[in-house]
């Protein structure tokens, strides 16, 4: 089944190659969904209780070099799966309502990409992972490069900003196949080379050398998110991207760097996890302020909600370090919910652009007048941009945040003022399109038009997400829980004895309860 | 006067005798009017026999006439890949005018001459026929670099390589008189020997002699310091000329690197492998940085063969590992395919456009020519070592036994390389694909370089050739697949690793 | 007569035989130097020879004699053809490859 | 006696290398060279190798010799310009060179090995002649014997592949 | 059927309401849309009220429950269940929300009348309705924040609901993010609340808060701060209260909806409903009562010097809130509450009025320049006579009983307490002025000019409208009223809203007048009984004292501002002179704005200004990127400068070369 899902949209794709131009925009549509099908058959017979991996499939690959074809799905995965499909149907419809030059090809890379993508998400071996960790970017490069566009005021062309991007995430990853290497060949040391995640991490890796692997891997996932500092690729690639690819792009692809440290560094290198807490949590810190100020500031549509992710990746990072269940459950949670949300905000600014011919927040405006619809659903995706008690999204950085104050407490309070801005930022995002007066060049081509029955088949579902989410988050949480557990525990297991007390059952006997410091001093008061 | 014959394994021999005859039947068609067009299909035959004779002598480690030669799975494997390079070449070389120039029979003559070379280095495993075997592969590639004697630039490439390649051996030379004169022999097994009885261990004579031995090789296979003729004298060469001294040369010269440095110099393991390293580690420098923002392509693989070939010399470094020749091997076949595959689309369009082999030449294939464009992305993709290529594969098992020999920090130097790499592989792809690839194309007038007076002539169709296509989509066929099933190939390449080993 | 004398000489008729190559212009000329070192090759093995008192050096050395020959041959070979394409006869303007 | 004639040979050897590498005219530097390989021919007699020594007067001072001075001829030897277009090359070959004969020589006087210290071992009297060196030949290095005649049977195509007058045929393509 | 049956209905019928007109835009007229609209809240209310009574059948301290619909998300500890709780408190609240929204709802459906927007205003109106109902019944900190959030959002959606106003957009945007930082300050203490009670839960919360806490602990202390930060920030306290007046851009039933009967109060109710976590924390609390007091003073000091009519209103709400928060820290918990109530009557009453007086002049907003609308429109002015009476506390008004009853606990309180009192009853003396300010400029004196047409022709129509800030026309296709009036004279569903209201203004009062009738605080008791300081009460004796006090503070005040305003115009513009400083002070509403802005909204900008600008452009990419594309091309220029095409210097690199190879080799081998 799993392998069905992985190669499903490839086969379609190169099918596709091969059929006239206006079929084959609908034949990718239709693999996505047949994909999605398959992914939304793999959550519904997802065993909630089992923290280990299911749907498994181990064969030898490359035997000599201990490479094995090894994918599997677990709490940890399961729902990025998922929302990969979703997303990829929504981009991939998109794109086929629109004309887009060498179809073929471009439907090609599209399905080339989500089987890249679900196959780092699904794959359970080191090596498979660093393989298609890397892969994904090829087809993205292409997309990005050559159905992008130049921009108008002499800044980088496409294709110069997509070799930027291909440069800088690949630093990372190239690294992180050297640290692969090592991390395999050092735990064996001598013996079999195996790169299963599952049999590396009981082998286990000396302090020393799991120090400088964990950068390795650090630096590969923080330039995908990206994080502060790296994230120079961002701005002009998101310019140059066309808006169905960079939805799935900022969608999904961000996701993968954030999963990759839960998969693997957490459970392979757990001394050096905790060890450089603070220098992660920092980084994220800077992600979140940095990002929410660029994106208030921000007149490009395209980059205010490209720093906002920034921002929200900064959110999620956090939660994963703050080395809690709580807080790597919510950053799973918010993964999806940031993909279901962003998604939806290229997609309109896509929608909105075709309207203005213009990507300055400054020259738009007013949208909402006739098209009511349109502002609605833009509403409804901005509330949840801005994390909006009630929405998934809030969940999601409840417990994100509440991990963060359980166990840093001042970076909690730090992190918790990004809030604030996201409101702002995505209010100002809302209104700047939606709201005020047309702008004076109203008429000329800017023009206050309803939202077509197309576009809101692509939008509606994806909102629909968003809405049904929001009222039942705990169909995530529970599902992801277990395996969330299980990670943690490696490294609050390995760290020192109070972080090990924390992980323990504590409160009132609730098994899940994660507990806390001062759970000593209640038990006394009680007495 | 007793005079004892000594004992020769005719089967043993028989690919070098298949090829030496095969060289002189070709050379005979050079002189017999009627026969000329038959020199390509006869060096294809006489490559097939050859190959076949050697995959025929699989898995058995001979000793041919008194150890002069040694035919293991190493030397077959080299061997092998020399041969297929060939192949190709006789492909690429239809309708090349130099073949024209220098006359169908001696050019393939010189062809077949230059793979004799390679396979005799293969299998030396004594340094009279290492210096032989290493000047019979070096002369023919003198004269075929200058073959097009209408563009200057080949006859400077020819005399170019022919000092500086001359220099080299010079200095081999020397260097292989000072090992005989420290041990007394000139087999190499003699020679570990006499390094050790001797006590020669760290003998200033000894080392000197390594040192100019590793000159003379690293020469070969265009290591840095040691690799200024590489650019010069790929672009000028004819292309098909270039595609095969790229791979070929270094597959073979890699093979007597390793035999020599293992079976003669291994005692001294532990003096020459960081001096090696270090080598590698620069080539890897200069060969990315160095081609980044070249217009000619020829001139680009031509850095980017110096780099792969510090990639390679990693290999070599921890050559005493099993894993590191196995690598080292799939590394090569894996490079060879990328190269060929390239190599065939650049000579596609050097021959269907003015552009010559600038990368102007190549822009907007994607649209124009698709056959040509995918194999020419797969190898730059390949060459980058982007995963679902052979050439992601090969990283990996090049690094993979770096680790597991200590040189982390080369496999780390090896990453930061690739990383550099992209800057000019993709700006090669995006030339082909993207919009605004590459510079825009100047109205096409054809005073531009690579177009200089003594142009070659123009073949429009060049880029439908069956001959160039077919080849291309081959080599990029097989290193997309070698990039998805890779075990075969692993098995292969672990075989020919293990023979110096047992 | 010791050896090393033999050696030691070798090595200086290897230096000049360098120099020549470095500071020479005519291709002709740096031929000769390669057959400067190349013989300055040959001293040393046949001194060897001597030294460890086998005969393989000599052997050698005729060996080299023969690879000598076939480069000035191919060497002279295209110093003729470069002549004929009316090209300067001096290395350093033979530099349209470079970069 | 030995020592005498060795200064002599050694003398005339260098004066011979620096004469090819000095000398303005290509045509004297041959000659140069000619007195530089008799002199070797000398040295090798000294080291008991007879034929080595022979064939060295007869292939190379002999054949190639000869083969250098008709293409000299032919095509003219003009001098070289004494300023050199690559700054500092002059000096800084030298230099390197000089630095690399330091290295050789180091090497070669502070290696362990005895027998350089002295005149050589004793050898059997048909050391080196025609007769010991020819068994070598054909019987341990066969492969290079043989090889090393392809070899210049490949280089003679290959001169003729670049010298040769054009054929009509190539006129063509 | 159960209590909480009941309640999920009344929490039900508003959102589906929403949801229904929302979807149905297109689909069913305007006035259907106000009937739903209508419809679903009377029905809440009605609910409300059969919950009401189901809780009256049982014993006193059997009314609460808890109710749960599913599991919202519960792992890692972290239990948050979508849940209600009801007992006497919720259900009061419930009460009153959907009671005052429904005759809200009522006079909206006339008022609104010719807008555009009538589906989306009623939309947004019940789904505010919704929210405050979540607020009050959520059973958890959690769903409390929720319902938090979403009255945010709601008044976000009302006050911008004229969107095409700069002036709306931007005070919406204003109120949300303040909301948004009440609503951090929530998160917070739901932080601390659950690491150290290990729960969100009401019930586990109370019964398990004074086992943990000692009094005063610092977390305990911290935790009502964060609080307050939520409370302050929905009510309007000093410093979070700046959005208020600004709200005033919304159409006047909003106002009269979120900024005076409902919204605003979420702050009280918060207090009164962790009232055990204040009482733990007493410091926080005071600090709460002294928030409440100094708020109630200085908006009262604001209003005496603004002509807005909206803005007085609003600000006078502020002063009000003030008293209820007060009440509520200082454990006048049902007096409070109270207050709240009878507030929430005539406040929107008053909103009524003034939108009913509003629209009668073209949206003019400006007291100075209305007069004489007594003999214009009298049934409006009526009105607007009660709301005046009641919220200067005149005696036997609604008002007169509640806020006086928040004062004389105080005062029984004693200590500092005592002072508190005093101060309130310095803020009741403004409140008399400035309300009859109002009341004084806008009824008595010779009719202007928009009442004399009235008069006259009884027209029902005016130019087009203008924006009355920027004085930009407004553009009437996006449902800004259109230009006919909208008056209660002459619209039937605002004159029965306003009646009832009016009703309830003056006589909401009499269910609780000491030592004759105690409904409410016998209702309320059972959830305050478990606080100490619910014992103190004050004697009978002494809240007629107090109301004595407060009768006599009231007339004065109102005589003073008739003298002023009515007898002797003059004096005013006198003070103006003599007073310059004060006066300005007051009518820059002590500068708040300004500070904030210069404190708070400027530095964050010019940073994002820098990072845009200066960091990302030099660090990022100069800096990391281009400093790394620097060094390669520069090492590519020197690699290819090396290669010069003389084959010679080729050689010499590789003898160099050689020679230091050889060098190495030798230096390895000594």
């Amino acid at each position: 089944m799993i392998n069905v899902l992985l190669w499903l949209p490839l086969a379609f794709g190169l099918v596709g190659l091969f059929l006239p131009k206006r079929a084959v925009g609908w034949w990718a549509t239709l693999g996505t969904v047949a994909t999605l099908g398959v992914a939304i058959a793999m959550v519904a017979g997802f065993d909630a209780g089992n923290s280990g991996l299911q749907y498994t499939v181990d064969t030898p690959w490359i035997s000599g070099l201990g490479v094995d074809y090894n994918l599997g799905v677990d709490g940890l995965n399961v729902f990025l799966v998922l929302l990969t499909a979703v997303l990829w149907t929504g981009g991939t419809a998109f794109a086929a309502f629109r004309e887009q030059e060498r179809p073929q090809l471009f439907f090609f890379l599209m399905l080339l990409a989500e089987t890249a993508t679900l196959g780092s998400f699904v794959a359970q071996d080191l090596l498979l992972f660093v393989l298609f960790f890397d892969f994904m970017l090829v087809p993205f490069y292409f997309l990005f490069g050559a159905w992008g566009s130049d921009r108008t005021d002499g800044g980088p062309t496409a294709s110069a900003a997509t070799l930027k991007m291909m440069i800088y995430t690949l630093i990372g990853s190239l690294l992180m196949l050297v640290g692969a290497i090592a991390t395999a060949i050092i735990s064996a040391d001598g013996g079999h080379i195996t790169f299963s995640i599952a049999e590396l991490q009981h082998q286990g890796l000396g302090i020393g050398s799991q120090r400088w692997i964990f950068w390795f891997f650090a630096a590969a996932f923080l330039v995908k998110m990206p994080a502060f500092l790296v994230h120079g690729w961002m701005p002009d690639a998101y310019r140059a991207a066309p808006l169905p690819v960079l939805a799935v792009f900022s969608g999904v692809l961000a996701k993968v760097g954030a999963y990759g440290f839960l998969r693997v560094v957490l459970p392979l290198f757990p001394q050096a996890t905790s060890q450089f807490q603070e220098v992660i949590l920092l980084i994220a810190l800077a992600s979140i302020l940095y990002g929410s100020v660029m994106a208030f500031t921000q007149t490009n549509v395209r980059l205010i909600a490209g720093y906002s992710s920034v921002a929200q990746l900064g959110f999620i990072t956090a939660g994963i370090f703050a080395l809690r269940a709580d807080g790597s459950d919510g950053a799973i949670l918010q993964m999806v919910n940031h993909g279901l949300v962003v998604a939806p905000i290229f997609v309109i600014v896509a929608i909105l652009v075709e309207r203005t011919g213009t990507e300055d927040i400054r020259e738009m405006g007013g949208m909402a007048l006739r098209a009511p619809i349109l502002a609605a659903l833009f509403l409804i995706v901005a509330l949840a941009t801005l994390a909006m008690p009630g929405s998934a999204n809030f969940i999601g950085e409840f417990y994100i945040l509440n991990g963060l104050f359980q166990s840093k407490i001042v970076f909690a309070l730090i992190a918790i003022s990004g809030v604030a801005m996201s409101a702002y930022y995505a209010l100002r995002l809302y209104q700047g399109t939606m709201h005020n007066r047309l702008p004076s060049r109203e008429g000329q081509g800017m023009l206050s038009r309803e939202i077509g029955l197309r576009d809101a088949v692509v939008l509606a579902p994806l909102v629909l997400c968003i809405v049904a989410l929001a009222f039942y988050p705990q169909l995530i949480l529970h599902r992801t829980d277990p395996s969330v557990e299980q990670t943690v525990a490696k490294v609050t297991g390995a760290d020192s004895p109070e972080t090990q007390l924390a992980s323990k059952p504590g409160f009132e006997g609730n098994s899940k309860w994660t507990g806390y410091a001062p759970v000593g001093a209640v038990k006394e008061t009680a007495e | 006067m007793n005079f004892q014959e000594p004992y020769i394994d005719y089967a043993g021999i028989a690919p070098i005798i298949a090829l030496t005859v095969g060289l002189i039947v070709v050379l005979f068609t050079a002189v017999i009017r009627p026969l000329r067009r038959t020199a390509p299909a006869l060096t294809l035959a006489t490559l097939a026999a050859t190959a076949g004779l050697l995959i025929w002598h699989w898995d058995e480690s001979l000793e041919l006439i008194t150890g002069a030669l040694v035919l293991d799975n190493l030397a077959i494997a080299m061997s092998l890949i020399a041969i297929l390079v060939a192949a190709f070449c006789v492909f690429l070389s239809i309708r090349e005018p130099a073949t024209a120039e220098a006359g169908s029979g001696e050019y393939h003559a010189l062809l077949l001459g230059s793979v004799l070379g390679m396979t005799l280095l293969a299998q030396a495993s004594n340094l009279i026929t290492f210096f032989v075997a290493i000047e019979t592969l070096s002369i023919p590639l003198y004269v075929l670099c200058a073959t097009n004697l209408r563009r200057e630039g080949s006859l400077e490439s020819g005399l170019k390589y022919l000092i500086v390649g001359s220099l080299g051996s010079a200095t081999l030379l020397y260097g292989m008189a000072f090992l005989y004169g420290g041990t007394g022999s000139t087999d190499f097994a003699g020679i570990a020997n006499g390094i050790v009885d001797k006590g020669m261990l760290s003998d200033p004579l000894i080392l000197i002699g390594i040192a100019m031995a590793t000159v003379g090789l690293a020469f070969k296979v265009s290591i840095a310091p040691f690799h200024q003729w590489t650019p010069d004298v790929y672009q000028g060469a004819p292309t098909p000329i270039t595609a095969f001294m790229a791979v070929a040369t270094k597959a073979a010269a890699f093979a007597v690197f390793i035999r020599f440095f293992d079976v003669a110099l291994g005692p001294q393991v532990d003096q020459w492998a960081p001096a090696l390293a270090v080598l590698a580690a620069i080539s890897i420098v200069v060969g990315n940085v160095g081609a980044i923002g070249q217009g000619s392509l020829k001139r680009l693989l031509g850095y980017s063969g110096i780099a792969q070939a510090g990639y390679m010399l990693g290999g070599v470094v921890i050559a005493t590992h099993e894993s590191g020749t196995s690598s080292l091997i799939f590394y090569l076949v894996a490079y060879a395919f990328m190269n060929l595959a390239a190599f065939a689309v650049v000579i596609a369009r050097e021959r269907e456009t003015v552009f010559g082999d600038d990368i102007r030449a190549v822009q907007g294939l994607g649209a124009s020519r698709p056959l040509l464009a995918w194999p020419l992305t797969i190898a730059m993709l390949g060459l980058a070592g982007l995963p679902a290529t052979a050439g992601f594969i090969g990283k990996l098992y090049l690094i993979e036994a770096l680790v597991e020999g200590d040189y982390t920090w080369l496999a780390v130097f090896i990453a930061v390389g690739t990383m550099i790499s992209l800057a000019y592989y993709l700006r090669v792809v995006a030339a082909m694909w993207m919009r605004s690839g590459g510079e825009k194309v100047p109205g096409g007038s054809p005073a531009i370089a690579g177009a200089s007076p003594e142009a070659d002539p123009i073949d429009p169709e060049a880029g439908r050739r069956w001959y160039l296509v077919g080849p291309a989509l081959l080599a990029a066929a097989a290193t997309v697949f070698f990039g998805v099933i890779p075990q075969p190939l692993v098995e292969f390449a672990s075989h020919a690793g293990a023979s110096l080993f047992t | 007569m010791n050896i090393e004398w033999y050696i030691v000489l070798s090595a200086l008729l290897f230096g000049i035989g360098a120099v020549g190559i470095l500071v020479r212009r005519s291709p002709m000329v740096i031929l000769l130097c390669l057959e400067l070192m190349l013989n300055a090759g040959n001293l040393a093995l046949v001194a060897f020879s001597r030294a460890v008192g086998n005969g393989q050096g000599q052997v050698f050395a005729l060996v080299v004699m023969v690879v000598a020959a076939c480069e000035v041959v191919v060497g002279l070979g295209l110093i003729v053809a470069i002549f004929r394409r009316k090209l300067p006869l001096n290395v350093d303007d033979l530099r349209e490859l470079r970069g | 006696m030995e020592a005498v004639i060795f200064f002599l040979a050694a003398l005339g050897a260098i004066i011979g290398a620096v004469g090819v590498v000095a000398l303005q005219n290509p045509f004297y530097s041959v000659l140069a060279l000619v007195v530089h390989l008799f002199s070797l021919a000398a040295l090798f007699l000294l080291l008991t190798s007879a034929f080595v020594a022979a064939a060295q007067v007869v292939v190379y001072a002999g054949a190639v010799m000869v083969l250098y001075v008709f293409v000299v001829a032919y095509v003219g030897g003009g001098g070289e310009p004494i300023h050199d277009p690559i700054k500092g090359q002059r000096f800084l070959g030298i230099l390197v060179a000089s630095i690399l004969f330091i290295e050789l020589s180091a090497a070669i006087l502070s290696s362990a090995l005895l027998a350089l210290g002295t005149h050589g071992p004793d050898v059997a009297a048909g050391f080196g002649d025609p007769a010991a060196i020819g068994r070598l030949l054909l019987e341990k290095f066969l492969v290079p014997f043989e090889a090393s005649s392809l070899l210049l049977l490949i280089a003679a195509v290959g001169a003729i592949v670049l010298a040769a007058r054009k054929r009509e045929g190539s006129e063509a393509a | 059927m159960s209590a909480t049956t009941w309640a999920w209905l009344v929490l039900l019928l508003p959102l589906l309401g929403s949801i229904a007109i929302g979807l149905s835009f297109r689909a069913v007229p305007a006035r259907v849309a106000g009937v739903i609209g209508t419809g679903a809240v009377a029905l809440a209310f009605a609910c409300g009220v059969a919950a009401l009574i189901t809780l009256l059948g049982e014993s006193p301290d059997a009314r609460h429950h808890a109710s749960t619909l599913w599991e919202y998300a519960n792992v890692a500890g972290l239990d948050i269940k979508l849940g209600i709780y009801l007992d006497p408190l919720s259900t009061f609240m419930l009460l009153v929300v959907t009671g005052v929204s429904t005759t809200i709802h009522l006079y909206s459906f006339g008022y609104m009348k010719s807008d555009e927007g009538y589906h989306r205003f009623f939309s947004y109106l019940n789904f505010f309705v919704f929210s405050m109902l979540l607020l009050v019944l959520a059973g958890n900190f959690v769903l409390l924040i929720v319902g938090w959030a979403f009255v945010g959002f709601a008044s976000y959606a009302l006050i911008s609901f004229w969107y095409r106003r700069k002036t709306a957009t931007a005070a919406g945007m204003k109120a949300f993010v303040i909301n948004v930082v009440g609503d951090i300050g929530l998160v917070l203490a739901a932080f601390l609340i659950v690491q150290h009670l290990g729960s969100f839960d009401y019930e586990t919360v109370f019964a398990k808060a004074p086992q943990v806490f000692q009094t005063n602990e610092w977390t305990v202390i911290a935790i009502c701060l964060l609080l307050m930060v939520g409370a302050f920030a929905k009510s309007a306290q000093i410093p979070f209260h700046t959005w208020l007046p600004d709200a005033m851009e919304g159409p006047t039933p909003v106002s009269s909806l979120i900024h005076a009967a409902t919204m605003v109060t979420a702050g009280v109710y918060l207090i009164a409903r962790t009232h055990v976590l204040f009482v733990l924390a007493p410091t926080a609390a005071d600090i709460a009562a002294f928030v409440g007091l100094a708020t109630l003073l200085v908006a009262g000091t604001i209003a005496i010097a603004q002509t807005d009519m909206k803005r007085v209103i609003a600000y006078s709400t502020m002063s009000q809130i003030g008293y209820m928060i007060m009440g509520v820290s200082i454990g006048a918990y049902a007096q409070g509450l109270f207050h709240l109530m009878t507030h929430a009557f005539f406040k929107a009453l008053l909103f009524m009025a003034a939108g009913s007086i509003i629209s009668a002049m073209a949206n003019m907003q400006n007291i100075d320049k209305m007069s004489g609308f007594w003999k214009a429109m009298r049934f409006t002015s009526v009105l607007l006579l009660i709301g005046g009476l009641a919220l200067a506390a005149f005696p036997f008004t609604s008002g007169f009983f509640s806020k006086d009853s928040i004062l004389a606990y105080a005062e029984a309180r004693g200590g500092m307490y005592t002072w508190m009192a005093i101060g309130g009853y310095v803020g009741a003396f403004l409140t008399a002025i400035y309300t009859f300010r109002l009341v004084f400029k806008v009824l008595p004196g010779e009719p202007c000019k928009e009442a004399q047409e009235l008069i006259d022709t009884g027209h029902l129509y005016h130019g087009p409208a203008v924006n009355p800030h920027t004085l930009e026309p407004e553009d009437a296709d996006v449902g800004f009223p259109g230009p006919e009036h909208h008056i209660a004279e002459q619209s039937k569903p605002m004159a029965i809203a306003m009646a009832i209201l009016g009703f309830g203004a003056l006589f909401a009062g009499l269910i609780q007048i000491p030592g004759v009738t105690d409904v409410l605080f016998k209702f309320l008791d059972p959830t305050f009984a478990n606080s100490p300081l619910s014992e103190i009460k004050p004697s009978v004796g002494a809240e007629w004292r107090g109301l004595a006090v407060g009768a006599v503070i009231a007339v004065v005040g109102i005589w003073l501002s008739w003298v002023l305003w009515v007898r002797r115009p003059e004096l005013p513009a006198l003070f103006r002179e003599r007073l310059r400083p004060v006066y300005l002070l007051c009518l820059n509403k002590w500068y708040f704005d300004e500070a904030i802005d210069f404190l708070i909204v400027r530095p964050a900008l010019a940073i994002g200004r820098f990072a845009n600008g200066v960091f990302e452009r030099f660090v990022i990419d100069a800096g990391v990127t281009g400093g790394t594309e620097e060094t390669v091309r520069s090492a590519s220029g020197i690699v290819r400068a090396v290669q010069n095409g003389f084959v010679r210097s080729y050689a010499l690199l590789l003898v160099a070369g050689f020679a230091g190879l050889a060098l190495y080799f030798l230096i390895v081998q000594s």
